[in-house]
């Protein structure tokens, strides 16, 4: 016990092999689990879809929800990011909306380059946020209320972007289309990518391990490192392995769970990230620590925005056209929904951006199990709320445990 | 008589309809510990608060090594060396000990947070004050009351001040860690910093302090050199009368328990 | 690479007949779930008993029905019956499908590409409304206008045909509407609002798309307090509007005979799903088609179109509130 | 200064006239203005479209524009009750719509007697309300799934109550028609209804000035309650002539009115109310002042969905039929904004009963003004967008006013 | 000797990975006031939360006038007599300080609120406390620190408990009002109520209390009566050893200023 942080004789030691089983049972029993329970919950609907229809969980389908989960999750991400500072945006339907069309008319109607008519379709969504962002902090009307606005505002501004004519075909032949509906990792590349991504969580962990041995803190075993690097390599070579039976790994997809590789990294490994979580949390010391609460908030925004746009973009590129129903309907609420699913608090500072990977795989998948069984209009919404309020019920519940258990 | 590091004067603020403080003057030289006492809702959080950007002053002016300035907000109070720590602690629960310890100040390396480092550190700071926190990776939320206020007199030593606030720092501290921070606050004294505190417990006050301020209702009552002070005139300074509850109370235990009493002083 | 693996192809496991995949736009008009639907199982059950019908509504949301149509398509669906939302942008879809080798029928609405569509003119039931309301109103006076949902694009297709007829008429259209979601509630909004200018009185008649909204349209003419309405127009010939026409409260409806087209786009699915022969035919811009004629019902011609049709039955028109008037119109 | 609550030598006496005055001016300044920064701005709004139409002011567009705003007004009231928990109802919509459905296939289908009918519909919300609580409180499932769940299962439910022909129309010679489109009080009985306000408020007011003379307290002038009493009674009086000079004053805004101030005393005034802003403000401490906070969860959001069921009823009498869209669209997003830009805090603990009515007329005057000018779809949002933040933005500004004089 | 109105057996309480109490035994009789002191992070607060019905604890038995009882929930400790003042306060500060006071417990006249009652005996009840509090009608939120201690400490007396527990109610109480407090604990034993105080100041602890308990990281150290403990014994019991810093500070201090030693008693 020389460690720095080990010093207290309450604590527990719980590095032994045996003590790692009962740990996890108290872990399970006191609900203190992450995103275990919601991938429960995602479990329990794919084992009953696939009861109900063998086809749910072929290979097919899976790259099917795979590409239908990506466009609306990218747009999630961005939402995460909002109610991690307790705030919302409201318009994000709205925003992908104009976004796409922005790059629709740009490309068809005015004959931009593809890189181009990206970019400002993405710069669409960015000055959006930065004006939600300077709204919000300088004259502090509550992001309810512009994101609301804004979702009306844009909703007009897209009707006017599309023009009289409406639907805007994309061009066939062009390469975003064959983004986000045609390409795939090729398979080699697919266990290519598993092996490296095992690789770079060993490699990260173990200098975790070595850096915090010197500065004479506890550290966990190189072996334990070993063998979570393993099961990730497995686990992911089994998913590229499953989904290479039909098409494979999609870019889309991979660019959506990407970005949320990489949202993680920033929020849990970075000064700004830090600063989310802490502006979130409890807005005033984070003011009184010195943290540029304004800064925050604008950047939280416009990166909201721009997700939102991405996810227009790419919702464009799958339905390879435009028109004024994009970004309609329950973009919004599926967006916010994923991510509260998910486990993200709406009230701030509590969340990770996988919930919008897992919850709107749990959207997704009942949607797609509700399609391949094909059902009423009425059964079909009674069986989503139903379902819905089931998932979220199993990891309601392992979360009142851990309260009760006062570890929350 | 050196420059003070720290000087209001005429300082005034109002909330709704209520005159919190009226021309308040106060001075902290380097090297020189001040108290500042008075009783519940006097105005000494709030004067803190002015200083350290939270509240702007409604009348008065504020210099801080002999320059007027214009405290904008908590980050401009950084910027000119007033490090604070609060009587509501102004931690995010939501986050871990090390977290709120480097927070606004974190280390980085390569772009990314340097946790390795700023663990260790935290340790270091924390043993410092004889804290007993458990773990440093879990939530201020599930932390004790005087682990929370440890924590935070703990994130005033990271960075490098001019001037330190400290607002009811023991209030929840145990004996030891208590005796810690007195420690500290002459250590700070010795490496020349001002050093503001603010306490109910007038043998802390007298055990640390050079100048003692007294507040009452929001206006300056008095100040006076720890030489010449007592605590009955202290106590009669903060309640505004000789013949208080604590005079009283004294009075009857003294009766009582007179053999004890020798043996309590400075212990709280 | 999209073709070339059988996620579709698995589907014939044996025994089984074919899956005919029927996907229906919305679920906020009831002709869909009410009519189209079980009138094509039906029918596709009588003519071939192991084919099996997968039905989806993509509830507005031209994503969704793109999701839709692929987990039809995963589920081994042999023909895919698609009634757009966006027709326009549904040839993503037409794509899709051919590359599977499943046949796309569209359906009610068209769609650039598909091998067959079935429908009636959208374009024609605005010219209807318009026509209808001319005639009604003896071509002049003010009228207003309130067309379907401005995020709707079939909205804009009747919007259009609605236009051609009435800017070359001499009626004045004193207000114009598109209303958001098609709302009815929105559409009695906007009408009291209109009274601000017009008296309700001195309208000599309203378009209205669809019979939601000419309900909406009433329920403000009636707040008026007066009984007397100018003429309404409609469409969908939905039952509370058949009853509104019934008692003089709604000018005209447009009746599309669905039975006709949900029984001819059975018949047509299963040959395809079979691999039977298609004839009859004519040609609509390239594609194969078979275009039917909306309409236009009016009190005179109730009994002989939706009710001749089975369409509604006359206990469902005549309920108590509405007896008298069906005496009178000579439904019983 | 022998008041027990003025003994305090720092708290500014300000009961002379004078000090009235410079209060006002100090309020003004430091933005402790309550419900005063959303009527400027719905002044604004009126002022802003009575220049572009007249008739926007006119008896007839105001008494319509009470008749609009009254139904989803009366849903808004329930949600304040749940905002004020800090809680959400997302699915009020599809409630309103389910309780017209049930009224309309009661009283058409079945051929039930109107009453009840009716109290079939509310109940109907009652039983999904106390459903709710009892998920959330039970399983705590956050309120914004479990509304979710309900939006989408309510409106399976609203579309299988319906049935196959859709929409219902109610009989025309329906009580409840009359009640929401015909009936509308006498002139003489709408200046009685001011003289009754005004003699309740004095009456209250002077029973509040004995009882605290009698405590020992402070308390304001006779006078000024007299003062105060002849004031509202001119005002309801003034806006009683308006209206006269159309139809007068509808008998369902009243009713909405009524259920507003109702509530609003309920709220302030008894130990429920009392419970409600507790359990909101910190639910942690309400729980440990031994508030039983499951049933004060439970009777909000039994009141809330009672409340959209009685919105249901309303909009159905008002539009004279059901149908699938009844309670769909906007209905939600219309219901939450209106409290909001009411001024209610989506955090629990803050607001007013008041702010249903205030926000609901916001909207509602956009939505008529902009009917009036007859804009093109585009501009109808652009414009409704902006004018929106722009009202919210004189509220926020006000609140920020007082934010960094630091009395909030 | 009578018997315990209060009485644990066994308690114990674990925190994910932290064990923070271990087979505590604890007694209160009524007419009897109990100390419970320790070091921060002692795991005091936490046995106050069990016994309030906050936590339910993991292990042993809890007795109220000697019948055993399962208390599962804070609404289940008040019926059973139990008040608390919590450390941590627990107010609603979004509602004033007539509604805080009485929250639970409401006065009301035909069924709505009595305000005006309410708002006189707050008043009452914040004097005899000396609270300085200018108005009881605006929100907690923007009461001082001691002020709204004071407040929370003024609601335990709105009914009518047998047992009250306060969990360092003087921290944040300026000198008058924490004489008050003593005062007040000295009245409930005297009306035969049994009183547990949590504090780190011995004085007061040692001024008021019959019987201490110290819990050391989670476990019962020591029992003293209150007739044969020394301020040197409670903090050896506390810190665990009796060369702590606590006694270096008192030693280097006496060195120094002798003289005034006996003038600070008691005034914390
Ligand atoms: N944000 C605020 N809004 C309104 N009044 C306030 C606010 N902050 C402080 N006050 C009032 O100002 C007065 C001084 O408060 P302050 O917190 O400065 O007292 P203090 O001397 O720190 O007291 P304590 O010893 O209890 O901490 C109090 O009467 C308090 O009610
Ligand atoms: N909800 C919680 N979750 C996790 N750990 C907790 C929780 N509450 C308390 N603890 C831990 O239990 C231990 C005891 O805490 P407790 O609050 O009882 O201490 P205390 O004796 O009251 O200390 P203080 O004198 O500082 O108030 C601490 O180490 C604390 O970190
Ligand atoms: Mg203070
Ligand atoms: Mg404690």
């Amino acid at each position: 016990m020389s460690f720095a942080d080990r010093t207290d004789e309450r604590l527990i030691d719980d590095n032994s092999p045996r003590a790692l089983w009962g740990n996890l049972v108290r872990r399970l029993r006191s609900g203190d689990l992450g995103m275990i329970p919601v991938v429960v919950g995602l479990i329990v609907i794919w084992i009953v879809f696939y009861a109900m229809n063998s086809r749910f969980l072929s290979s097919r389908n899976l790259v099917q929800l795979s590409l239908d989960s990506a466009t609306i999750g990218m747009i999630s991400v961005g939402i995460v990011l909002v109610l991690l500072l307790g705030e919302i945006d409201l318009s994000v339907g709205s925003v992908s909306g104009l976004s796409g069309a922005v790059l629709a008319v740009l490309l068809v109607y005015l004959g931009w380059p593809l890189p181009a008519a990206i970019l400002a379709a993405l710069c669409t969504g960015l000055v959006i946020g930065m004006l939600y962002g300077v709204l919000c902090t300088r004259f502090g009307v509550p992001s309810f209320v512009i994101t609301l606005a804004g979702l009306l505002a844009f909703l007009g501004l897209q009707l006017l972007t599309l023009g009289k004519n409406g639907t805007v075909n994309l061009p066939g032949e062009s390469a975003l289309i064959a983004f986000a509906n045609f390409t795939f990792l090729p398979p080699w590349a697919s266990y290519a990518l598993a092996v490296a991504i095992g690789a770079v969580y060993f490699l990260a962990r173990l200098r975790t391990i070595r850096r915090r041995a010197a500065a004479n803190l506890s550290a966990p075993s190189v072996r334990s490192a070993v063998i979570r690097a393993v099961v990730l390599i497995a686990a992911v070579a089994l998913v590229a392995w499953y989904l290479n039976l039909d098409r494979g790994i999609g870019a889309m997809p991979l660019l959506w769970v990407g970005v949320i590789i990489g949202m993680d990294f920033l929020l849990r490994r970075t000064t700004w990230g830090r600063h989310v979580y802490a502006v979130g949390g409890n807005a005033e010391a984070a003011r009184r620590a010195g943290i540029n609460v304004n800064r925050v908030y604008i950047s939280v925004f416009a990166l909201c925005s721009t997700f939102a746009a991405l996810g227009g973009v790419l919702a464009a590129a799958r339905l390879q056209s435009v028109s004024q129903t994009s970004g309609g309907t329950d973009t919004n609420l599926m967006a916010i929904a994923a991510a509260v699913i998910g486990g993200t608090s709406l009230f701030g500072g509590r969340g990770s951006v996988y919930s919008a990977l897992f919850g709107m795989l749990v959207l997704q998948s009942i949607t797609s199990g509700l399609n391949l069984i094909g059902v009423d209009a009425f059964v079909r919404y009674m069986v989503t709320g139903g379902v819905l309020v089931l998932a979220v019920t199993i990891d309601s519940l392992s979360r009142q445990a851990r309260k009760s258990s006062g570890s929350g | 008589m050196t420059q003070s590091v720290l000087s209001l004067r005429g300082i005034g603020k109002r909330f709704g309809a209520v005159q919190a403080l009226t021309d308040i003057d106060f001075d902290v030289r380097p090297g020189e510990v001040v108290a500042l006492v008075g009783d519940n809702g006097a105005g000494k959080s709030t004067l803190v608060k002015i200083i350290s950007g939270v509240y702007g002053p409604d009348a008065g002016t504020i210099e801080v090594d002999g320059k007027q300035v214009e405290i904008h907000g908590p980050r401009a109070a950084q910027a000119l060396g007033i490090a604070t720590v609060f009587q509501d602690l102004a931690l995010a629960d939501n986050l871990d000990v090390v977290a709120n310890l480097f927070l606004g100040q974190e280390t980085t390396r390569a772009g990314a947070l340097d946790e390795e480092t700023m663990e260790a550190r935290s340790w270091e700071l924390l043993r410092q004050l004889s804290a007993k926190i458990p773990s440093v990776r879990i939530p201020i939320a599930s932390l004790s009351g005087g682990q929370r206020q440890t924590v935070a007199i703990a994130r005033s030593l990271v960075g490098s001040p001019k001037v330190v606030l400290l607002d009811e720092p023991t209030a929840a501290l145990g004996v030891a860690q208590t005796a810690e921070v007195l420690n500290l606050i002459e250590r700070l004294r010795d490496s020349g910093l001002g050093v503001v505190v603010i306490s109910h417990n007038m043998a802390d006050v007298q055990a640390v302090s050079d100048r003692i301020y007294v507040l009452r209702l929001g206006r300056n009552a008095a100040e006076f050199a720890i030489e010449d002070v007592t605590t009955e005139q202290l106590v009669a300074a903060i309640t505004g009368a000789s013949d208080n509850v604590v005079a009283a109370r004294r009075a009857r235990s003294t009766d009582a328990a007179a053999p004890a009493a020798s043996t309590k002083e400075e212990t709280r | 690479a999209c073709g070339s693996n059988g996620g579709g192809s698995d589907s014939g496991d044996s025994g089984d007949g074919a899956t005919i995949a029927l996907l229906l736009p919305e679920t906020k008009t009831t002709r869909y779930e009410s009519f189209d639907k079980p009138l094509f199982e039906a029918k596709v059950k009588e003519l071939c008993a192991d084919c099996k019908v997968n039905y989806l509504n993509a509830d507005q949301d031209a994503a969704k029905q793109q999701q839709q149509a692929e987990s039809a398509l995963t589920d081994g669906a042999s023909v895919l019956v698609l009634d757009p939302v966006d027709g326009k942008a549904a040839t993503s879809i037409v794509k899709s499908a051919q590359s599977s080798d499943v046949p796309v029928v569209a359906y009610d609405r068209f769609i650039e590409g598909a091998d067959y569509y079935i429908s009636f003119n959208n374009e024609r039931v605005g010219e209807m409304q318009g026509e209808a309301l001319v005639e009604a109103t003896g071509d002049k006076g003010d009228i207003l206008m309130l067309n379907g949902s401005p995020t709707d694009p079939n909205a804009a297709q009747f919007k259009k045909g609605a236009h051609s007829v009435l800017d070359k008429s001499n009626l004045n259209i004193v207000g114009e509407y598109d209303n958001p979601d098609w709302s009815p509630d929105n559409a009695q909004k906007f009408t009291s609002s209109q009274f601000n200018k017009i008296d309700p009185g001195s309208l000599a008649g309203v378009y209205a798309a669809n019979d939601g909204q000419a309900g909406g349209v009433f329920a403000a003419f009636r707040a008026e307090g007066g009984d007397a309405v100018p003429p309404i127009t409609g469409q969908d010939a939905e039952l509370a509007a058949i009853q509104r026409i019934v008692a003089g409260q709604q000018y005209m409806t447009v009746y599309k005979p669905i039975k006709l087209e949900a029984e001819q786009a059975a018949e047509l699915a299963v040959n395809l799903a079979t691999g039977k022969d298609v004839s009859g035919t004519s040609d609509f811009e390239g594609v194969p088609s078979y275009i039917l004629d909306p309409i236009s019902v009016t009190k005179d011609n109730v009994k002989d179109t939706v009710v001749a049709d089975g369409f509604y039955q006359v206990e469902d028109i005549c309920t108590a509130e509405y007896a008298d008037a069906c005496a009178a119109a000579g439904l019983s």
